[in-house]
């Protein structure tokens, strides 16, 4: 978060930071992705704490050159814990007028902008919208450290006689910007240059075009005196063990499959694509030898319908979904909840309502998961907080939803599923395996099954087809408290609709108490949930030595016990969250006389760090 | 017990009785109601045909019809209106050694759970639906189906329905069905013979069965079930037989090459002869007589064809799903926890 | 309320009664509805109010005789204003065993049973699980007035020689305990016998019959010695006018059609068949002539969808259903949010979750109707409190919808919607027309047109096709705050999400202030909403003198802009629900620092005021 | 303007141009795409058909398909996933004089809004339906659809689709659309002819449009639409003339009553001559022949028919409806408020 001013001197200074966000941005066809997950690998082998985040253009590719087709890629590495991808790029690579165009507001002062310069020709800043040439504007000069490169003559230098069309040329010019930034941060090349041969084993041409221009921008970045100083960012102090990189999305999958291993079962994931979740369904499409069984149906209701069939036949059913699936999927839900199956939802929320906005993220489906059926249809409800949460997340709701036999609401979002960070991966046996039982054998007096006979905690036995004599019925409709056939009665009925909340309440025993971060006792108390976990924990860090402590609700229901009193202890809750207040809201409504003050964003994308702090100061008076 | 995906263990099978498939509650359908006989027929097929009670599961939406796995001694599912063939999909995918049978009705199946009708059938899932066909809603007492007649009467058309009905086996082969048939509640036996193909066919399997609903349709089906008037109105569909009908088998169903178009001849009236007349056969692999057929019932002057339409022996997409599956399986072999997570670019911190 | 004890003598008193609940019982076959609406007009033409309910079978017909078949009638009639169809009856009509076994013990203390003794044969007491006759128990006999009557033999000496088949006959018999009661309560037996012929002007066999059956009932009531006195209730203190009876079902569907004649626009009703609600739809087929075009879809989700297709055209969109049908239509109602397209959804609440209990009523989808969306997607919600109300809430609802441009979500349930009472009808001119503007001129500069400008209200214009010059185009991505065109910019995203919030709370303007039945400050506030209204006002009468009183929520977003003020002027609130406590959770999240105590039943059945009533003195000490 | 329902007042028509159709929105697809080619013949025909252009409606769903309603200058709707056609038929019904078409895509219409499909195409409700088969989901970059080959493999089915594809005229016909036709995006010239008969015909109309996804499908349709086996591969129905297609139009599709099947022929080989060859008639009341020519592209060895497979004339849903109400109306009157309120059983207070 800090690069350091220019150096007085020309003579080049290897200068620590602590932290730095980077941001590439380009054309979409101009590689962003690739040398921002790059870079970001050859960070993570130095020993970076790492955050990042991509930013795609809307779903359909816009005309190159042009404003909506930009695409981005974000990433922060530090020395020392990274909790998300980074307010505001410290160095801000832009490959042409569009890019820059919808990006330069984020850099922040006195940042670096690396610029493509040979793009900015009158076509593209027409296409951009511009009027005149931005690089030639003093304000810029005057805000930023403006690094003007003609990568595109320098890439095409490099690769003159290599027999490529100019068309191809101009495709490796990311790799220019990247061979810069290697230099700038010290990164060794040796494993890049490994890793584009590895890409590029089909297209060996591509292979050493590609490296001849990664090495000539090195090489540039070297030669040229356009950069006062190098980077170095130390390695963070990461618990030992093997990591990889994860989204969100991939650690859903992930943490499904995990789950049954862990179990013993089938994983049975019935879900209909949908912008951000649809990587969960395309990630577990390959996890067959895991025992995941996909199926892609017709819509969102015959996903989660073959996943309650699934159930019903033993397996963990499972559906994945964002908002307007959700909504499919509202009545479905409430009868995974009478049935009493185990069945795991998850929603991977973006910016709503109705299609609202697919590509971006938000947190306001929360009032929906939680009181989005009709009748009383309570469930587990929880949330991950990082994309690397996702995994340990999605095994929970697994295992609490075999355990407690109940549908489970797991709640991610699109900040989550697309962004990424290092994942350890557990060692072997490091996982906790959960058996599932089934009932094999009646139950009851007179060798009787009753499938709603429960034991102490409420919970009710899973028997499944093929086991003999307890051939049985499930159905919709309320049932008699023990046989589960029909009843109209009503006091039957108010005692299923009781026993069933009771039973959701009990789960509270799985549920670990609220931790604080910072004073137990004090001023201000930050109250976040899911994907803004990582902005506020930040914003608590950075608010260090005052009295201002950090918790964070994974569960939303039941909620920790100790959440009453913990709130009780601040003078003031202050509730950050990317939707209209949700969780205020369900807080005030929870815990009367908790009259939280709230700090909502609504802009499609994650909180930002110093809004927090400066809303908390102000708080603080 | 089977409770692993897989093949279920070859036990020898208890000899069966109807008595083994009722569940003991009492049906409560109105008395008289078309639904008796069908469950009767049902209840009569399964002791034959060679799977183990316990591995039998009946799933059904919301109606009258819908009641019916309540009443079986099997596993059985009462779910949500029209969502019966989702269940049945995942069930059946997660599943295969099971054998299912969804129950549904007219509006059930075919108004909202249109969807999941037409797509259980495109994709050859190897589900036995039974669509108990009183041409209205009976649970919600009287309202238009999307097999009611254009202009009935009902209490949601008390002027006339203005919509076209679903010819439902027609639309059932325009979706891929494998299987298709038609019954009807009042002939037990032809029930019971098209039931039995039903249960020996693997793939999608759709059988109409016309029902009486005495309550808020009576007489759906008089044109058909009539003593007088049955001999004309119906045409049973034999495999390897010529279509014949009427008094004395008199009539038949010939194919009209200059025109392109079935018509009814009278054996030995105008030259026809019965050579003339269209063999039923069901397993051809084209769907378009079984399609023509299908749809004689909408067009004046037809009998209305009974029996089996269409029986086509395809790879079942649970077959097919599974194929790939336990080749990934084979080819793994068992892998450990940490060797899957780890199938990616990954690097040690130290 | 209150039956005299049996009188000293055997004279015959006419007795004055302030109310009387009268509830008909028997098999699915007796003909009970008959029998039970037939009094009740009687009743109406005598003066008295009157609140209805039919207790039905389950959906499908049960064997004749069986526990399950029992159907049944409740009329509840007075000289003063009548709230409810009653706690418990007065006087129970037992037409066999089954219908006596599921009804006695609702039947008051030393009520009266006027029971077909005829039926008591053993096949009946079998199918009713009566191990021996109850009529010979002594405890029956203490603790009510029983008078057995053979209606069976009665009626078949009756229509000796009529002709008529013995299965022809017995199904007369329901007019021979309706002669009894009409004796007994005074009623005039001439309308009752032109009401006969009426119904059965195409088989005057049967109108003969069944009008010597009810003279015979008559008369056997007058000369038997079976009744002690004869009662009378006094005409009600009714406003003058022309009167009907209306269920709220009916209600509902007179209001949206009136709303058609006040708004000169069509009502368009697009909607599935669902318990309870399927009548509205029903009803409204017969409408055409009012400009209520009606359509049956495919299902709940095609039915919301054909009214906002006829919405954008510029009818008046509206949609009937209950708990399932809502939970399936909840993406469309987000997507008429996002529009700003006029869209009435009426959900009749029946017992849930999932297919729960069809025909039992219940108020479990309040947070539903206010949450159960994904994304931010405020709308108004209101809800009907009586059968009558339904007409009044519905045509509200309508304007509603078209002023602001908004979906409107008007909750009533299956005990409105069945029940039925006496409505005035409204004299010529006393309903105010609503115009419904349509934009037809451009309204912006250039001769443009943008169908997201807003007026002060924030009220965007509703143009339709047809209109030369504003062709436009609408949709369910966030969009541009003027043109509507889709738009990511997340700001305006923000200022979209704010400004439609804003919007609904505006609509506070037309929410009237909450009105306080009983003392304005005090002791115990009881706070309703819904269906409920009828049995908390008739608590509250009760409790007349303490220090308690009633406010009844109609709108539940916005709420009154005075709630806050009203709820803190008592030391407690009871919100008294057929739920788990919903509006209590609710309260509690809008109003932080009001903790309401919660009353809370959920077995199907509206309120019992007796209970209630307890439930206040208990608060009270 | 109309604003109520009925006609529209029928002034003169300003003269229009293609230009008049454009929404001045830039068509947001990607370089390449099908859609492009598919806009264009919309655009080119509006202005021929009569119709004004503020009474032309067009209604999408969700994909890129969807977008199309955008840059068209018309009212329009951008719905949800699936659903258009349920927005389409209540606007339809509620003001019958509205041009509407429904805008889609293979997954938009034949897999969550399969439903919504069918009835469409049963009731006869007078909507023209374009459906963009690119046999893929574009807009979520690219899973299977319901119209992606057995054995495909997408980002959802790495391994190869598992699931049998609709064949969409033939689910059409077997749902009783009236009128049912195909073209490619590539093939202009048709397109255009197939859309104005779609723009003609009044009643449940379906177009499918073989769409190339250059981004996620590529070359879907290049067994179609190359130059060197288009004559061969495209079967262009046209109607009273033979089914004729191959270089030259050597070949011809012949009944063979025999088998009861068609049968691809050469003309002047083994006797076959072109008067034995089927002439097309998508006039025909019964589906079946229309339905026979469908399913000849899931067959090997037989070209892909392209044009109108059926177009048949019977009164509309929305007319039906239309006449029951101004029956009504007619019969009663206007009716005033309290006299409506009153039609009951009534009594006075005084
Ligand atoms: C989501 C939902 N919508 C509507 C209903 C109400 N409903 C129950 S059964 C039924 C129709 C029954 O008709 P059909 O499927 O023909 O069965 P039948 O009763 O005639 O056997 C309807 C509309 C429901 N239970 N759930
Ligand atoms: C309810 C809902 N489910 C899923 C989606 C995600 N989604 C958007 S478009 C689409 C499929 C598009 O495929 P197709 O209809 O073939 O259109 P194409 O993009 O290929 O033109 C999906 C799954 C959504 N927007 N809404
Ligand atoms: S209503 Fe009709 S279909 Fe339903 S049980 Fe009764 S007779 Fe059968
Ligand atoms: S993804 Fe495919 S269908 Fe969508 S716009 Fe691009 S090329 Fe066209
Ligand atoms: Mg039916
Ligand atoms: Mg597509």
């Amino acid at each position: 978060m800090s690069i350091p001013e220019a150096a007085p001197t020309s003579k080049r200074e290897v200068e620590q930071v602590e932290t730095v966000t980077i941001r590439f941005v380009g054309d979409s066809g101009d590689g962003m992705q690739v040398i921002g997950s790059e870079f970001t690998k050859a960070s993570a082998l130095a020993g970076n704490d790492l955050s990042t985040f991509p930013d795609f253009p809307a779903e359909i590719r816009a005309p190159a050159g042009s404003l909506a087709g930009v695409s981005g890629y974000q990433v922060h590495l530090g020395g020392r814990t990274v909790y998300t991808p980074g307010d505001a790029p410290d160095v801000l690579v832009a490959m042409n007028p569009a890019a820059l165009k919808t990006n330069i507001q984020d850099l922040r002062l006195g940042g670096m902008l690396i610029v493509n310069s040979g793009a900015f020709n009158e076509a593209n800043l027409e296409k951009a919208l511009y009027k005149k040439n931005p690089l030639e504007d003093d304000a810029l000069k005057k805000n930023y450290r403006v690094v003007p490169v003609e990568m595109n003559t320098l890439t095409q230098h490099a690769l003159e006689g290599s027999g490529l069309s100019s068309k191809e040329v101009a495709r490796c010019k990311n790799y220019f910007a990247l061979g810069m930034l290697y230099f700038l941060y010290g990164r060794p090349t040796e494993p890049q240059v490994q890793s584009i041969r590895a890409k590029f084993t089909k297209k060996p041409e591509f292979a050493d075009a590609n490296i001849k221009v990664f090495q000539a921008g090195h090489a540039f970045a070297e030669t040229s005196e356009l950069f006062v100083n190098t980077y170095r960012v130390p390695a963070a102090k990461l618990r030992p063990g093997l990591y990889r990189n994860v989204t969100g999305n991939q650690a859903t999958a992930l943490g499904l499959a995990a789950a049954a291993k862990l179990s013993g079962r089938q994983v049975f994931l019935g879900s209909y694509p949908i912008t951000p979740a649809t990587e969960i369904l395309q990630e577990s499409s390959y996890f067959k030898e895991m025992n995941v069984v996909t199926y892609q149906a017709e819509d969102e209701i015959a996903g989660i319908g073959s996943a309650i069939g699934a159930s019903f036949g033993g397996a963990i059913g499972c559906t994945t979904t964002s908002g307007p699936g959700l909504a499919l999927k509202s009545e479905m839900i409430g009868l995974a909840v009478i049935l009493e199956l185990p069945l795991v939802v998850v929603n991977v929320q973006r910016g709503g309502p109705s299609t609202g906005m697919p590509t971006k993220t938000e947190q306001a489906d929360l009032l929906m998961a939680l009181f989005g059926r009709h009748g009383e249809a309570p469930m587990p409800v929880l949330a991950a907080k990082s994309p690397g949460d996702c995994f340990y997340s999605a095994m929970e709701a697994v295992r609490i939803a075999i355990k407690w036999m109940t549908p489970v609401l797991l709640l991610t979002d699109g900040y989550l599923g697309f962004g990424s960070e290092p994942f350890r991966i557990p060692e072997e046996g490091e996982l906790q395996p959960f058996a599932v039982k089934y009932q094999t054998t009646p139950n009851y007096e007179g060798g009787k099954f009753m499938p709603y006979l429960r034991d102490a905690k409420l919970i009710r036995p899973w028997a499944v087809p093929g086991t003999p004599g307890l051939e049985h019925r499930v159905g919709g409709l309320e049932k008699d408290s023990l046989s589960g056939m029909v009843s109209y009665d009503g006091m039957n009925h108010e005692k299923m609709v009781k026993t069933r909340a009771q039973k959701i309440a009990n789960v509270v025993e799985d549920v670990p108490d609220l931790e604080v971060f910072g004073p137990a006792k004090g001023e201000v108390l930050l109250l976040s949930w899911g994907g803004t976990f990582g902005s506020v924990r930040a914003s608590a860090e950075a608010l260090h030595g005052k009295s201002v402590a950090h918790a964070h609700l994974r569960w939303l229901n039941p909620m920790p016990r100790n959440t009453g009193e913990v709130l009780r202890s601040y003078r003031k809750v202050l509730v950050p969250e990317v939707n209209n207040g949700q969780l205020a809201l369900y807080v005030r409504a929870m815990f009367p006389g908790i009259d939280p003050l709230q700090h909502n964003r609504i802009n499609g994308k994650a909180l930002n760090i110093s809004e927090i702090v400066a809303k908390v100061n102000e708080l603080l008076g | 017990m089977s409770t692993t995906n897989g093949t279920t263990a070859a036990a020898a099978l208890p000899t069966y009785t109807k008595k083994d498939f009722e569940s003991g509650v009492d049906p409560r359908w109105c008395p008289g109601c078309g639904d008796f006989s069908i469950i009767n027929q049902v209840q009569k097929l399964l002791p034959s045909i060679g799977v183990a009670r316990e591995n039998i599961v009946f799933i059904s939406g919301i109606g009258c019809s819908s009641r019916f796995p309540y009443y079986m001694n099997n596993y059985g599912m009462h779910t949500l209106h029209g969502r019966a063939p989702s269940f049945a999909s995942g069930l059946k995918l997660s599943r295969p050694e099971l054998q299912l049978w969804v129950v549904t009705g007219d509006g059930d199946a075919l108004a909202i759970g249109g969807n999941h009708f037409i797509h259980t059938m495109r994709r050859n899932l190897d589900i036995k639906m039974l669509m108990f066909n009183n041409r209205i809603y009976g649970l919600t007492k009287g309202q238009v189906s999307p097999t009611s007649e254009l202009g009935k009467k009902t209490k949601t058309t008390p002027y006339g329905s203005a919509d076209y009905p679903f010819n439902p086996p027609a639309l059932a082969l325009g979706a891929g069905a494998t299987f298709v048939a038609r019954s009807v509640d009042l002939e037990g036996a032809h029930m019971g013979v098209v039931l039995k193909s039903a249960a020996e066919h693997r793939g999608s399997t759709f059988v109409e069965i016309y029902q009486n609903c005495p309550v808020f349709n009576d007489g759906a089906y008089t044109f058909l079930t009539e003593k007088a008037v049955k001999a004309e109105a119906q045409l049973r569909m034999e495999e390897g037989k010529p279509l014949l009908f009427g008094k004395d088998n008199r009539k038949g169903i010939r194919f009209n090459s200059q025109s392109a178009e079935l018509e009814v001849v009278t054996l030995g009236e105008k030259g026809a002869v019965e050579k003339d007349v269209l063999v039923h056969n069901p397993r051809r692999d084209d769907p378009t007589i079984a399609f023509m057929l299908a749809n004689l019932s909408n067009r004046p002057g037809f009998p209305t064809p009974i029996g089996i339409f269409r029986a086509v022996k395809l790879p079942t997409c649970d077959d097919l799903n599974w194929k790939v599956i336990n080749s990934a399986k084979a080819k793994h072999g068992d892998v450990s926890l940490r060797k899957f997570l780890s199938s990616a670019d990954t690097w040690t911190v130290e």
